[in-house]
């Protein structure tokens, strides 16, 4: 017989404008055991706080409902409160009348009705809720962060400077990622790679951090504080400590490979290094171009470094499982570019001067295929005439990406700004929706782009690129002149958008992380926590999370390692208790709930009858619902609790 | 001081529980010695006006087995509850419906035709029905109205103790009657000759992995006696039905049937098994669950076969 | 207007999973996606924690429908309690088909916490089916058929 | 026989009768029939997407509705009928508010289930292009002909899924089967004009014009289309003057259905191809392999 207590929010108008309290409170105080209702307008504040704190005193309630928005948002909070006014947090029920009542039902009376059932469904449960203990649990002191681009890169020094151990899991032969690709940043114009290199450096002369590149993460178990983590690594065939990057192998190396740094528009031999300021600076063979290991077709590679070199080379490398334990898991696994082929109004693909964003980057990059000048793919000449398409393929949610890559606008006026530096005489189109530049110096950078000469910003889209006698001709529309325009021109860049990388729905579900529509990480709370991932543990940063540039990406990866550092700074902690547990005397050992467990928190125990592991259970609850005789229940969702939910709705 | 009166009827039933008690053989005998047997119709010659002639709670225990699917069945157990002091629902068709309450899958109106129209054997032109009441030369004769729905007893009067079984096995018969002789009873409403673990726990057979890759009957394979028939794909109800009854269908090598009812703590024998079987489901994608689903042989006659009427549907959808 | 007032308005049950539907549903209502106020959900952790014992118990005692809802196949929170949800919801269909309860009553969708309006979407489909089936009400069936 | 159920619509009833006839005369010959549906209606022709004009969906949705009563594929012709009922089909399963509005209104409830498949759908998906060109008696040899798809076939892509939106093939695929040679130019996906030649006519020579222009210059010698109202566009943009009269380099424009009868070896009454459209066809074509009997 308990003393329950029902409060019920106004959230403002957001309840009240649509849910009549009054009636609310009312009903809920007439329900069994209910000894105090009361409605306030922002339980969440202070006076709320106060106010729920107050009634438990002087009313001596052992449970309280809490009737206001949805538990994803305050249920921390509402239980924190009780707990500090004498209660068991787990005597508090939520009961969520904003999201699931009040904002999706437009007739008030209904929104009201449902609103009551909900509280009552909460009134039901809490009279049946038992008090709980938070299970304790020891926490690993050391983080792994997946993806070796700038995100990863950042998130690793700050954590490893805070004094605790990383791994850097990285998938290519080195750290960078695009970053390393780009030729400049906006809108400062440094070199990339000048402010990208030593930071890489850091990171490979850090005592802290243990970089594992031509690696990928094969398995994840535990939880936050505890996970087991897998990481399979390829060999590199290439000894890292004794290889001084001097390049004979390569020289010997008789296999050509499209060079993918560099989006295939140069060549690279099968042992390469990415580019000159790779980390680790050392050689890498890519065996599946290599003319053959398993046997061995060639060798050449090892003869020279033995010949010349300092004899690194060993072929018969093999891979290696990585077995690590982590406090905390930081995804920083970046973008891919959406694949432009699909976009065939622009032609990508069917015509060799249709090209990317990105590989006209590496173009204007020094170290890219053509030395940092602008030349058409078709027969090398400098283009006179320039079209760029901004949102190529986004913000078209019928048919390809509904976001907005948010850089693109940036980058795009960029490159219109490179292109006329390198081609003084040149002509150069922009066609944009709208031009998004937020951000320091965004604005001024874009307008001093507008006003370059030969320059053109055309406001309005492309409906498709057609070749005609050696010219691309491009027919839009210019929705200031209201005109439609056609221009022939030499080269067209697609300023195509970010996409997830192609890998992070594997690892998703290997995190057990949410994904949003779009593939990108799901983050715990768009505006309150968006650094974390809805799974405990599970920190995000760069663009696996959304589209982001560079400035944004560090800050955030600053962000999830101090949300990490955080994590790691206490050698426990507290875990839900509302778990699976087993009634012996119900308990026939039948065994049908052994194999269900997805954590092997099941076991059958001397007496043969089933026994949860406090400490690996997650309270999912398949088990209980399999059991025949009723003995395994899920504390404080029992199946009598179920029962009086199911009750009070259908009454 | 006398011997406590004892009295067994059966409504509707196969007449197996009574066999169980006859099946006490001598005992019944020593028993004779300890009880008077005050009413007994299936064994020695009562006539109803012998039972309305008795003063109320003159009966000290009445064993009442059989569902109740008639006006008759109804009155006569109302009559024995008044009579007695204490009623106990004995066998699983008092108890929970049994066999005969899967006739709760049609209604009165389903069963007359397949009984007298459908069946092969059956010829039937003048569509001659089964009538309460019709008039010959004599006078009026009458027989029990046949209900829709086949209920419990307890659907019907007021039980103090349940006796599961199809029939209940005799060693837990002569323990049960004892009991009420000796004492001491249990609290009102338990459940008495049964185990409160499931079949599994007295089960002999050897388990190793939970999973059913493909569903089998028993009619197309010999079982290996030594393992679990589940995991040779055969549907045994064991998991959810109440031991006690010495697992003697599984010493034949036969599956339980789920006689002796649901556990306990069990909201619903059907639901139960169906959710642990289905759990254990060798399956991942949807066609594969699916095919394993769709080769499951009469869920609601499988599942249900012995508690419709005490389940928490009931009967199909009126 | 008058045949609106009259319209049978059917009670739905529904098991939303934490990570998931319930989310999705949440995000319904962030997006303030109107839906119809038939449905009152429960948060389970997972779908996997629905015993088909309580989707009978909810027809049972009244309701006209039951929506399940979990995660999409794959990304269960929990790995594959979703799947384990699927398989008994599979067997759980043929049973219902046996008792004469229509297929529209009791339904099993994958809602993802990004899916706000497709939650809306089911509610409102299946709201409506259920209408048009007019009510379960088990209980007073069961006891007119005595 | 295989049998459809098949929605003509108002144009193949009046101004492309000779659409309606060459496609029944072809699925006869490919060995299925046509079966009109009961209780037909105009399909609105345009599907105002906007959520207070509802008006528009009405009729779409009674005919999905009443077709559901004979089957759940229905089969168009037209381009304009093909894209609003498959659309309204779309929308219908949405179960929106306005769904419901729509079907009190109609008082024929209809919550989307009908498969509203192209007759080319028939011809590529279900009866195959392979048994299609078995069935070609007789094989153009070389007409140049280019295929115009216009927008209502392919867009809004989304929708439709139909083909690819800017880069279609399925009218080239079948005419390579029956022994043309398609050619490929720019225009092909183009808008022709649509309803301005009601509303402003003189805006519509310049836009099919370009597309007559764009098809010739590529080598096309014949046009073929599925859509009546793309017919008349591109026809009447090459008319000199309001006497009809037509000009020496005329572009003929005939259906699909129209080639597809003849490499089926029917007759040109058959498929109503007039004598100008059959000397075109001649003339399209490499003089001596005319009609080359059996490949």
């Amino acid at each position: 017989m308990k003393r329950v207590g029902v409060f019920v929010c106004h959230c403002g108008l957001n309840i009240a404008g649509n849910v009549n309290i009054k009636e609310v409170v009312e009903k809920a105080g007439k329900q069994q055991d209910v000894v105090f209702a009361v409605d306030h307008k922002y339980l969440c504040s202070e006076p709320g706080q106060t106010l729920i704190k107050d009634s438990i005193r002087q009313h001596n309630l052992d449970a309280i409902v809490v009737a206001a928005c949805s538990p994803a948002m305050h249920e921390a909070t509402f239980k924190t409160i009780a707990q500090l006014s004498g209660l068991n947090r787990y005597n508090c029920e939520i009961a969520n009348i904003r999201e699931q009542s009040s904002w999706v039902h437009d007739d008030p009376g209904k929104a009201t009705a449902k609103a009551h059932i909900t509280v009552h469904q909460g009134i039901e449960k809490v009279r049946l809720n038992e008090p709980l203990q938070p299970v304790t649990v020891p926490v690993t002191r050391k983080v792994l962060v997946i993806g070796g681009g700038i995100a990863g890169i950042r998130a690793a020094l700050d954590v490893a400077n805070g004094g605790y151990q990383v791994y850097l899991v990285e998938k290519s032969g080195t750290i960078g990622g695009r970053m390393a690709q780009l030729s400049e940043t906006f809108p400062t114009l440094d070199c990339s790679t000048c402010i990208l290199g030593p930071l890489m450096v850091e990171v490979f002369r850090h005592p802290n951090i243990k970089l594992l590149r031509l690696s990928k993460v094969e398995e994840v178990k535990g939880y936050i504080g505890n996970f087991k983590v897998k990481v399979r690594q390829e060999p590199a065939y290439v000894d890292e400590a004794k290889c001084n990057a001097c390049g004979e192998c390569a020289k010997a190396c008789p296999a050509q490979v499209p060079n993918e740094f560099d989006f295939g528009l140069t060549w690279r031999k099968a042992i390469y290094t990415p580019f000159a300021q790779a980390v680790p600076p050392a050689y890498v063979l890519d065996a599946k171009n290599c003319l053959g290991l398993l046997p061995q077709a060639c060798g050449e590679c090892k003869k020279a470094c033995d010949k010349f070199g300092t004899s690194c080379i060993d072929l018969d490398a093999w891979p290696r499982i990585h077995e690590l334990e982590v406090g905390a898991i930081i995804v920083s696994t970046g973008y891919e570019l959406y694949d432009a082929a699909k976009l065939t109004e622009y032609g990508y693909g069917t015509f060799p001067d249709v090209m990317t964003s990105m590989e006209f980057e590496r173009m204007l990059s020094a170290s890219g295929p053509t030395t940092g000048e602008i030349k058409r793919p078709s027969d090398g000449q400098t283009p006179k005439e320039i079209v760029f398409i901004q949102c190529a393929g986004q913000r078209e949610p019928e048919t390809a990406l509904p976001y907005c890559s948010k850089i693109c606008c940036m980058y795009t006026a960029r490159h219109a700004m490179m292109f006329r530096h390198k081609v003084p005489e040149g002509q150069a189109y922009v066609f944009y929706m709208d031009i998004r530049a937020g951000g320091k110096g965004y604005e001024e950078f874009v307008k001093r782009c507008q006003e370059e000469k030969g320059l053109l910003y055309l406001r309005g889209r492309v409906a498709k690129v057609y070749e005609e006698n050696g010219k691309l001709i491009v027919k839009g529309v210019d929705t200031l002149s209201g005109k439609t325009v056609q221009i022939n021109a030499d080269l067209v860049v697609l300023a195509v958008g970010m996409v997830p990388s192609s890998e992070s729905h594997e690892l998703a579900s290997k995190l057990k992380a949410s994904l949003d529509a779009n593939g990108f990480f799901s983050e715990a709370h768009p505006k309150l926590r968006p650094l974390e991932s809805p799974t405990a543990g599970i920190f995000l940063a760069g663009a696996g999370q959304s589209p982001k540039d560079i400035p944004e990406t560090v800050a955030q990866a600053s962000g999830a390692a101090g949300k990490a550092l955080g994590l790691l700074s206490s050698p426990t902690l507290e875990r839900e208790p509302t778990i699976a547990h087993v009634v012996g005397e119900l308990c026939s050992g039948c065994s049908i709930c052994v194999p269900l467990c997805p954590y092997d928190a099941l076991s059958l125990n001397a007496e043969k009858l089933a026994e949860v592991s406090e400490a690996l259970c997650e309270g999912c609850g398949t088990c209980i619902a399999s059991c025949p005789s009723g003995a395994l229940t899920l504390r404080n969702l029992t199946d009598e609790q179920m029962v009086a939910m199911i009750e009070a709705i259908v009454e | 001081m006398t011997n406590p009166k004892i009295a067994f009827n059966w409504a509707s039933s196969c007449g197996g529980c009574e066999i169980a008690i006859l099946e006490l053989g001598t005992k019944l005998v020593d028993l004779a010695n300890k009880v008077d047997i005050v009413f007994w119709p299936a064994a020695l010659d009562y006539k109803y006006s012998d039972l309305e002639a008795m003063p109320d709670g003159s009966i000290n225990v009445t064993f009442m087995n059989g569902a109740i699917q008639n006006s008759e069945n109804e009155h006569i157990a109302k009559l024995l509850r008044a009579k007695s002091k204490l009623l106990v629902a004995f066998g699983t068709c008092a108890y929970l419906g049994g066999i005969p309450s899967l006739a709760n899958t049609t209604d009165r109106d389903g069963i007359f035709a397949s009984s007298y129209m459908e069946t092969p054997t059956t010829d039937n032109p003048e569509k001659t029905f089964p009538q309460t009441k019709v008039q010959v030369r004599e006078g009026e004769l009458t027989i029990p109205e046949l209900y829709n729905t086949v209920k419990t007893l307890d659907q019907v009067v007021d039980v103090d103790y349940y006796v599961p079984g199809c029939p209940p096995v005799g060693e837990q018969v002569s323990k049960v009657i004892s009991l009420f002789v000796d004492g001491p009873l249990p609290p009102k409403g338990a459940v008495l000759g049964a185990s409160d673990k499931s079949l599994c726990h007295e089960c002999k057979r050897t388990r190793t992995e939970r999973k059913i890759t493909k569903i089998v009957r028993t009619y197309e394979t010999i079982p290996d006696s030594q393992k679990c028939l589940l995991e040779q794909g055969i549907i045994c109800m064991g998991p959810a039905t109440r031991g006690g009854c010495g697992s003697i269908c599984l010493d034949a090598n036969a599956p339980c049937r789920g006689c002796y009812g649901p556990l306990p703590k069990a909201i619903d024998q059907g639901g139960k098994m169906l959710s642990a079987l289905s759990s254990i489901f060798d399956a991942q994608s949807e066609e594969d669950i699916q095919k394993l689903a769709d080769s499951v042989p009469d869920p609601l006659g499988t599942f249900y076969r012995f508690s419709l009427a005490r389940s928490l549907l009931r009967r199909t959808k009126p | 207007m008058n045949q609106l007032e009259e319209r049978f308005e059917p009670k739905i049950v529904g098991f939303l999973c934490r990570w998931c539907s319930y989310a999705g549903a949440d995000l319904a209502g962030t997006s303030r996606i109107k839906y119809p106020p038939n449905i009152n959900p429960i948060r389970v952790n997972c779908s996997g924690r629905v015993d088909p014992t309580l989707v009978i118990k909810a027809l049972a005692s009244g309701a006209d429908g039951v929506l399940i809802a979990g995660c999409h196949p794959g990304d269960c929170h929990y790995t594959s309690g979703n799947i384990k949800t699927l398989r008994r919801f599979k067997l759980l269909q043929r049973l219902l088909d046996q008792f004469g309860i229509e297929r529209e009553r009791v339904r099993l969708e994958w809602v993802s916490a990004s899916e706000g309006e497709r939650y809306a979407r089911v509610v409102r489909g299946m709201t409506e089916d259920i209408r048009s089936l007019g009510p379960l009400n088990w209980k007073k069936r069961v006891e007119v058929l005595a | 026989m295989q049998s459809y159920l098949y929605f003509p619509g108002c144009s193949l009833r009046t101004v492309a009768k000779d659409f309606d006839r060459s496609a029944k005369a072809c699925a006869h010959a490919l060995g299925f029939e046509l079966k009109e549906m009961q209780g037909q209606l105009c399909c609105g022709a345009v599907l105002s997407n906007v959520d207070d004009n509802l008006i528009t969906k009405a009729g779409p949705n009674r005919i999905l509705a009443r077709a559901t009563q004979e089957d759940h594929t229905l089969v168009t012709l037209c381009a304009g009928c093909y894209n609003v009922l498959k659309r309204t089909d779309l929308h219908a399963k949405l179960a929106s508010p306005s769904q419901q509005t729509i079907n009190t209104f109609n008082e024929e409830t209809f919550n989307g289930g009908v498969d509203v498949i192209h007759f080319l759908e028939i011809l590529r998906d279900r009866i195959g292009f392979d048994a299609v060109e078995r069935a070609v008696k007789v094989p153009f040899k070389g007409l140049h002909v280019g295929a115009y798809y216009g927008c209502l076939l392919l867009r809004p892509a989304g929708e439709m899924k139909f083909d690819d939106p800017n880069r279609p093939s399925i009218l080239e695929n079948l005419l390579t089967r029956l022994g043309c040679t398609p050619i490929d130019y720019p225009a092909r996906t183009d808008c022709c004009g649509s309803y301005l030649s009601v509303s402003s006519p003189g805006n519509v020579q310049p836009i099919s014009g370009a597309i007559i222009r764009s098809a010739r210059s590529c080598g096309a010698r014949l046009l073929t289309v599925s859509c009546p109202l793309c017919k008349y566009n591109l026809e009447s943009s090459q008319l000199q003057d309001s006497s009809g009269s037509t000009p020496d380099d005329f572009l003929p424009i005939v259906y699909f259905t129209q080639l597809l009868g003849l490499a089926l070896g029917l007759q040109p009454e058959e498929l109503e191809l007039d004598q100008r459209q059959m000397q075109a066809v001649r003339e399209a074509t490499t003089p001596m392999l005319i009609g080359g009997g059996k490949k």
